[in-house]
């Protein structure tokens, strides 16, 4: 009867999800690497809250995506320290500096 | 609760009180509970070991209230009415038909337990093996709990007085020389000598208490441990050294035969148990008394008359043969006869029996009050009380080797009491001569005389030691008799008190006055029960044919009257007559009431305690717990012809003996007389007369000479032997094989070095370059991660969709 | 159909908010990106009936932590409008990659046969039979430790199954914890090298 | 049924609706005119109402100050005053400094003034007066408040100048740390009425003043009085202006701005500031209720003139609705007065003590009155036997019960009971 079902919310996901992965990997800046992971996060709850609607899943998708919010709050604030400690002791955000663990 | 229950915990606490006092002791100075200045360990001490002396003695009043006092009371021996056992067929019937009305004590077998016993706690089980603690108490038990506590309270009061010296932080040890002409000095070990001696009391309580054989050796090496250190307590003197070694090793060889003799029952008897128990199954496991003796306490010994050949059955409490399916359960006679050597041989390391009764004297090296604990009340009576206890194991020719063993002993002591000097040295002898009158005693069948010597020995004994160590502390540590003499003017109590102990050992009584009194001769302690054990030996004589047991009886009336002469020679010696050294007499005092209290008290009973002879009431309470009936005579044929006399064939010849025996105790007392005080005959006249035979005595009947001619130079010679084959042989093979080891591992280190190292290089090596060449991959670099990810994960899908069919 | 063309707005938004976060190279205005995203992500939980969560995603995500994130921009700048640009050989190699992801993760998605969990289970969805919305009370039940949208047949008994309130309690505390681990790690320090405070990168 | 993006009486209106030549609207044409009909309706609001608030702070600044403020513009109080400077600011040229980031720098104004204005959709002016009626209403709107934020962070990062960098990052900081206590004193309320929906909160609090929820328990009363204060804090508004201090940072965020873009941040302001209190005075004040109980007065009025020009239409209804909008539209700019008040009376704090009034003062102080509100009725439930002090509170969820002893397991599908309670 809807011509949107799950799989129009998992294709949007999946966008989702590539461009956070390739933002991850191609943004120098650290925020930016930081901005990757929080699409991919939301790729992921986008997902969960679809299936939760479209299939027997029920509210435990939206309880595991409301939960992925609060970790990916918890995560941002962390990494956001981290970056700032990068800033402090590299004078850059450009994570392509910070490479003193090279082989 | 009922009277065993009572009895046990009464007699558990009189136990284990010296324990809990040693413990104490023990860490009273590790832990500054106490000062080493302190008298508190040793009143500790006392109050232990007297509180477990009371305990003893309400337990003995109580067992006898509960027993309505008929272990206090001599049995009626001929009162034919009593216990027809017609089918009694006892060899002994044969040659006594008038003793069928033995039995006497049946009628109280059957109102009074003979025993009580229990068990404490079970420690392991291998098997159908279990080893317990246990506990048996019989009026045995309980004489020797009271007995041994008594003496032990007076000769803790005494070593209070004597040990005094250790009382210091600086205790100068006069007989210990270093070089330099200075003395050694050392902390005082007061508190150590009153924990010792607790320890040794919990030791030999522990070994009465026993209830199986197991236990009793458990203890038995406890009191050798003891003994050890108590001996050995002036460490530093190399005599005390090597004489607590001495009697340790000694102890040693008698303990192996003891092992041996444990060794055949628990593998053929299969049980240390004295006693029945019941399990909580309700099967019944046989002890080893009912095994051997079952109900009647006879062997039933099997009638094939190969003596290799012949078997006992064992049987149950109630007398019927036990039965291992179908064959009968039953032990070799002669393995029971090596298993009653065996024990034997652990009671004659203990009890000083010959061979191995020369650590004793030598054992005089600890402290005087050790001295009177240990060889009156404790060490050496274990070794009697072993034999006693495990008379129903013995079969008669052990027996025999028992009364031989006690009869040679005693003589060889007494000889050489008479030319001993040193005044602890004479005690020392005399006690292995009556140590030895005790094994004879229990050899031939008085089995109750045995222990009741060992009662009235115990008694007379210490109180003679302690006396001994009042002079001795008196003297300031002068221990040689020849330089005493006349100290009854300045020690009057210890004299006397010693006068009342030599007379009962030497056994004087006065014939006529006492019978009308007590239905016995007047006499002290010593009279009745040597008494005793001279009739039994007269009866055993008269009852085997074999004139060679006649020396049985020829020896120890003979060695009575040279008990009596030593024993007053020593007196005569030390208090009578004139000083012979005038410092030692001038510096002579009487001691303090702590020392000679003990002395009074020990006297009365040294005279009193055997009142009533054999029918008085501590012969009595000894034969009451006879395991075996002695109203019967016993007789075996196996090995040797032997008659065990029963306990009426002993009354019988009582009087002769008796008679024979106070001959010789006068004559004896007559001699020591008029040589020692009388002068009648210079000493040294005589001395010079039979000179062979003086320095033969002196040296102790060469035994010490023996030995390092037989064992110890044999040894050395082995020994240097075996070093030469050491040097010799075995260096040179060692050498060699060395030198071999050397080349080898050169050879190896070569190769260890080129192959084995070489490979475990290479691989290291390719291992690191390896990494190496990985190590770009790790460029630190964030992005290249993700990237790296992601490249794997498609690769990874690309591959699942390519393998996996759709 | 109205769903549909509210869905295919948002679902343009989202993707193009995605892409515009990937091309952009001036870090702010990924961030504004991203908030267009994000925000329109909401929208869809919004259209999937989640709308506590939608509420939570504005609230959480856009108000929370891309605010935290601009000012993480603000604080790491090292000059005024600071690109660090990415080389073009990356970009490239990043869409060669991210291309084959996405192809990847489409052929897995159109592969799949999401109608057969719909026979599988026979619980009726609680958000399906709720297309609206309205799962706050179930959601915060649910938090409480009970499932009455899932009843559990224990033998008679009909009871409400058990929910997540051992995990909600595990994340309020690992929030806590993370609260205090950011205040430690971020906290004011003394810098690397003073002298070169005014160099830009 | 409380739609999503279609609001309840107007759309069902519309599907309703007989056209003459088109016959009855798609679902799609009854969502976007209903929408767009609503928008219509905000938007007028949105704009008049700041343009009122000018107005009044000019003039409440002047009679605070000892002088009448304006006085010439439209008659004697100076009312189009306000209308006159808006004009004045269409016309003036729409500047971008040159270092400034210009796309963003044009966009920041419309992000502000969106999220002031999506605030709206959610809020209740009278009974069933809502856009959108959400069961999450209370979150969505403070959600999308603090979506206003990014506005002036980008506004003052894009400009290009110090100034403005300062009072966006202090604005920055300012509303990450004020939504907390914010958020947590609105939750006390909350706690009481057992529902997010706006809706439900204002029709509980019908009757006599008591029923307000600020006088429900003394830790709703000092709420609001914290709530109120974290409110101005977070509309920026003095003594918590330092986006905007003047004296330090020229004018904060917007010194680079002119014209329209710039009257747009005031928009947003004012709006946001008639926003935050119209939610005090839903969440605490009774709503759109008079408090002395007029509306039960006026119950029978409420069905008079049904089917008034179109079917459906109850023109009692309507009357008795618009008057309480009207209430609820006076309550909440008595609260805007008070923030007008405050901002001639009070000196600005500095940015330190902002922050520490916030940190070390407003979030502990709410997080007791949270505590203590979720205590209260456990405190009344074991002494009185009941939750609340007052008769016509709602139940407090089912589990605590007035019987004490009697905690039971939800019954299977009590979630949607309340729901269909509401919805009656």
């Amino acid at each position: 009867m809807e011509s949107v079902g799950l799989n129009a919310y998992l294709f949007v996901g999946a966008v989702l999800f590539v461009c956070g992965i390739v933002c991850m990997a191609i943004k120098r800046n650290g925020i930016g690497v930081l901005m990757g992971v929080e699409l991919v996060l939301n790729s992921a709850n986008l997902n969960f809250v679809a299936f939760a609607r479209y299939t027997p899943l029920g509210l435990d998708g939206q309880v595991i995506a409301l939960f992925v919010i609060v970790l990916a709050a918890a995560e941002a604030a962390v990494a956001l320290a981290i970056a700032l400690n990068f800033y402090n002791n590299h004078l850059t955000i450009d994570v392509d500096r910070g490479s003193e663990l090279q082989g | 609760m009922d009277t065993g229950t009572v009895l046990r915990n009464l007699l558990t606490l009189a136990w284990l009180l010296p324990l809990a006092g040693f413990v104490a002791e023990i860490y009273a100075l590790q832990l500054r509970w106490s000062h080493r200045l302190s008298k508190a360990p040793a009143q500790l001490a006392v109050a232990c070991i007297g509180a477990g002396f009371l305990c003893s003695l309400s337990a003995l009043l109580y067992w006898g209230n509960e027993t309505k006092w008929v272990g206090f009371a001599p049995v009626e021996h001929h009162t034919p009415a009593e216990g027809l056992d017609g089918g009694d067929t006892a060899p002994a019937d044969a040659l006594r038909p008038d003793a069928t009305g033995g039995e006497p004590a049946s009628e109280h077998h059957h109102q009074t337990p003979k025993f009580y016993a229990g068990t404490f706690y079970k420690l392991a089980q291998f098997g159908p093996l279990e080893i317990t603690l246990d506990w048996y108490i019989d009026s045995l038990t309980l004489v020797m709990f009271t007995m041994v506590t008594f003496i032990a309270t007076c000769i803790h009061l005494f070593a209070m007085g004597y040990m005094k010296d250790e009382l210091t932080e600086e205790y100068e040890d006069h007989q210990v020389h270093l070089p330099g002409g200075h003395h050694f000095t050392r902390p005082g070990r007061f508190h150590r000598f009153f924990a010792f001696l607790s320890l040794f009391c919990f030791s030999m309580l522990g070994l009465v208490l026993a209830g199986n054989i197991f236990q009793v050796f458990i203890f038995w090496e406890l009191v050798g441990v003891c003994s050890y250190l108590l001996i050995g307590f002036y460490v530093e003197r190399h005599s005390a050294s090597t004489a607590a070694n001495k009697a340790f090793i000694m102890n040693r060889v008698g303990d192996f035969g003891f092992l041996i003799g444990l060794m055949i029952l628990i593998t053929s008897l299969g049980t240390f148990r004295f006693f029945d128990v019941t399990t909580a199954d309700g099967a019944e496991q046989t002890g080893l008394f009912s095994l051997v003796r079952g109900d009647d306490g006879k062997l039933d010994i099997s009638d094939d008359p190969s003596v290799t050949k012949s078997v006992v059955y064992l049987r149950d409490s109630h007398g019927h043969r036990l039965v291992d399916g179908t064959t009968p359960r039953t032990i070799s006679y002669l393995l029971l006869i090596a298993a009653g050597l065996g024990v034997f041989a652990g009671s004659i390391g203990k009890s000083a029996q010959f061979p191995l009764q020369t650590w004793l004297p030598d054992a005089m090296e600890g402290p005087t009050p050790v001295s009177a604990l240990v060889h009156s009340a404790t060490m050496v009576a274990a070794g009697v009380y072993l034999a006693g206890r495990f008379y129903p194991m013995f079969p008669p020719e052990v027996l025999l080797g028992i009364a031989y063993i006690g009869c040679i002993t005693l003589f060889v002591a007494a000889t050489i009491a008479v030319v001993a000097t040193d005044i602890k040295k004479v005690l020392a002898y005399s006690t292995i001569s009556q140590l030895g009158y005790m094994m004879l005693g229990i050899g031939v069948g008085g089995w109750a005389a045995g222990l009741f010597h060992l009662v009235t020995h115990a008694f007379f004994k210490s109180l003679m030691f302690l006396a001994s160590g009042s002079v001795i502390a008196g003297c300031h540590h002068e221990q040689d008799m020849r330089k005493m003499g006349g100290l009854r003017h300045k020690m009057p109590i210890t004299a006397y008190t010693m006068l009342i102990g030599v007379i009962a050992i030497a056994g004087l009584a006065i014939p006529g006055v006492g019978n009308a009194l007590f239905g016995q001769a007047l006499a002290f302690s010593g009279y009745h029960s040597k008494d005793a054990i001279v009739a039994s030996a007269l009866a055993f004589s008269e009852l085997n044919r074999n004139p060679l047991h006649n020396i049985l009886f020829i020896v120890p009336l003979v060695t009575a009257g040279i008990t009596a002469f030593y024993m007053f020679r020593l007196w005569f010696m030390t208090f009578a007559g004139q000083p012979q050294d005038e410092h030692v007499y001038e510096h002579a005092h009487e001691n303090p009431a702590i020392m000679t209290a003990p002395l009074v008290i020990l006297s009365l009973l040294a005279a009193g305690c055997a009142i009533g002879g054999e029918d008085g009431w501590l012969y009595c309470l000894l034969s009451f717990s006879e395991t075996v009936p002695t109203v019967d005579r016993f007789t075996s044929e196996r090995v040797a012809s032997i008659v065990i006399p029963s306990h009426l064939d002993a009354r019988d010849v009582h009087g002769t003996a008796g008679g024979l025996a106070l001959l010789a105790a006068f004559a004896g007392t007559t001699v020591a007389y008029l040589l020692y005080c009388r002068k009648v005959v210079n000493p040294d006249d005589i001395r010079r007369q039979a000179g062979g035979v003086y320095d033969f005595l002196v040296d102790k009947w060469r035994f010490d000479t023996l030995y390092d001619v037989a064992f110890v130079r044999p040894c050395h010679i082995v020994a240097s032997w075996c070093q030469g084959f050491d040097q010799k042989v075995l260096d040179v093979v060692l050498h060699a094989s060395a030198a071999i080891t050397i080349v080898v591992s050169k050879w190896e280190r070569t190769f260890d070095e080129g192959m084995v190292d070489g490979l475990v290089n290479l691989i290291g090596n390719s291992t690191t370059n390896f990494g190496r060449s990985l190590r770009v991959v790790q460029t630190g670099r964030l992005r290249q991660y993700v990237m790296w990810i992601a490249v794997g994960v498609v690769v990874l899908f690309a591959a699942l969709f390519t393998a996996l069919p759709k | 159909m109205t769903a549909d063309v509210l869905f295919w707005l948002f679902a343009a938004l989202v993707c193009g908010g995605a892409l515009g976060v990937v091309v952009t190279q001036n870090i702010v205005r990924m961030a504004f990106w991203l908030i267009l995203s994000l925000g329109s992500v909401s929208a869809l939980f919004f259209l999937l009936g989640a709308d506590f969560l939608g509420a939570a995603q504005l609230l959480i995500y856009v108000g929370g932590t891309v605010v935290l994130l601009v000012f993480g921009v603000m604080l790491t700048a090292s000059g005024p409008y600071m690109q660090i640009k990415t080389s073009a050989a990356d970009g490239l190699l990043g869409a060669c990659v991210g291309g084959l992801l996405f192809l990847v993760l489409v052929s897995s998605i159109s592969g799949m046969d999401w109608s057969q969990l719909h026979t599988t289970n026979t619980t009726p969805s609680v958000i399906a039979e709720r297309p609206e919305g309205n799962t706050l009370r179930p959601l915060g039940l649910a938090f409480l430790g009970l499932r009455p949208d899932r009843p559990v047949t224990e033998g008679s008994e009909v009871k409400p199954a058990p929910g997540y309130l051992l995990p909600f309690e595990i994340v309020s505390v690992h929030l806590l914890v993370v609260l205090v681990g950011a205040a430690y790690l971020a906290r004011a320090k003394r810098r690397a090298n003073p002298s070169n405070d005014s160099l830009s990168a | 049924m409380n739609g999503l993006f279609a609001a309840t009486s107007i759309s069902e209106f519309l599907s309703g609706l007989k056209l003459p030549f088109a016959g009855s609207l798609s679902p799609l044409w009854v969502l976007l005119i209903a929408a767009l009909i609503h928008a219509v309706i905000l938007i007028n609001i949105f704009a008049i109402l700041p343009l009122f608030y000018i107005w009044l702070e000019r003039k409440v600044a002047g009679r605070i100050q000892d002088r009448l403020g304006p006085t010439r513009v439209g008659g004697k109080f100076g009312w189009l005053q306000t209308l006159a400077d808006g004009i004045k600011l269409i016309q003036k040229e729409d500047l971008a400094p040159g270092a400034a980031d210009r796309w963003i720098f044009r966009i920041a104004p419309y992000l502000a003034v969106i999220a002031s204005f999506a605030a709206f959709i959610v809020l209740p002016f009278s009974d069933g007066w809502v856009a959108v009626s959400l069961d999450v209403g209370v979150f969505v709107i403070l959600a999308l408040m603090s979506l206003e934020v990014l506005g002036i962070i980008f506004a003052g990062y894009s400009s290009g100048s110090k100034w403005a960098l300062f009072g966006a990052m202090r604005e920055a900081a300012q509303m990450v740390s004020y939504e907390i206590p914010m958020a947590l004193c609105a939750l006390v309320p909350l706690v009481i009425a057992g529902t997010l929906n706006f809706g439900e909160i204002g029709r509980m609090q019908a009757g006599l003043m008591h029923n307000w929820l600020i006088f429900h328990d003394p830790f709703t009363f000092i709420a609001f009085f914290t709530y109120f204060v974290t409110a101005t804090a977070s509309v920026k508004r003095a003594p918590f202006d330092l986006a905007e201090a003047e004296s330090e940072l020229v004018a904060g965020f917007h010194t680079e701005y002119s014209g329209l873009r710039w009257s747009f941040f005031f928009m947003a302001e004012y709006a946001s500031m008639f926003a935050v209190s119209g939610i005090a005075v839903l969440l605490f004040l009774g709503g759109w209720h008079t408090g002395i109980d007029l509306e039960a007065s006026m119950a029978g009025f409420r069905g008079w003139m049904p089917d008034f020009l179109v079917p459906g239409f109850t023109l009692g209804n309507y009357l008795v609705n618009l008057f309480g909008a009207k209430v609820f539209v006076l309550k909440a700019c008595a609260l805007v007065f008070v923030q007008i008040w405050v901002r001639w009376t009070l000196p600005r704090l500095r940015i330190d003590q902002v922050m520490t009034t916030c940190l070390k003062y407003l979030v502990p102080i709410s997080c007791v009155l949270f505590l203590g509100a979720i205590l209260w009725p456990l405190l009344l439930a074991s002494t009185l036997k009941r939750t609340t002090i007052l008769e016509n509170a709602p139940p407090l969820g089912r589990v605590i019960v007035g019987d004490a002893a009697a905690v039971r397991p939800l019954p299977t599908g009590m979630a949607s009971s309340p729901q269909q309670e509401a919805a009656e």
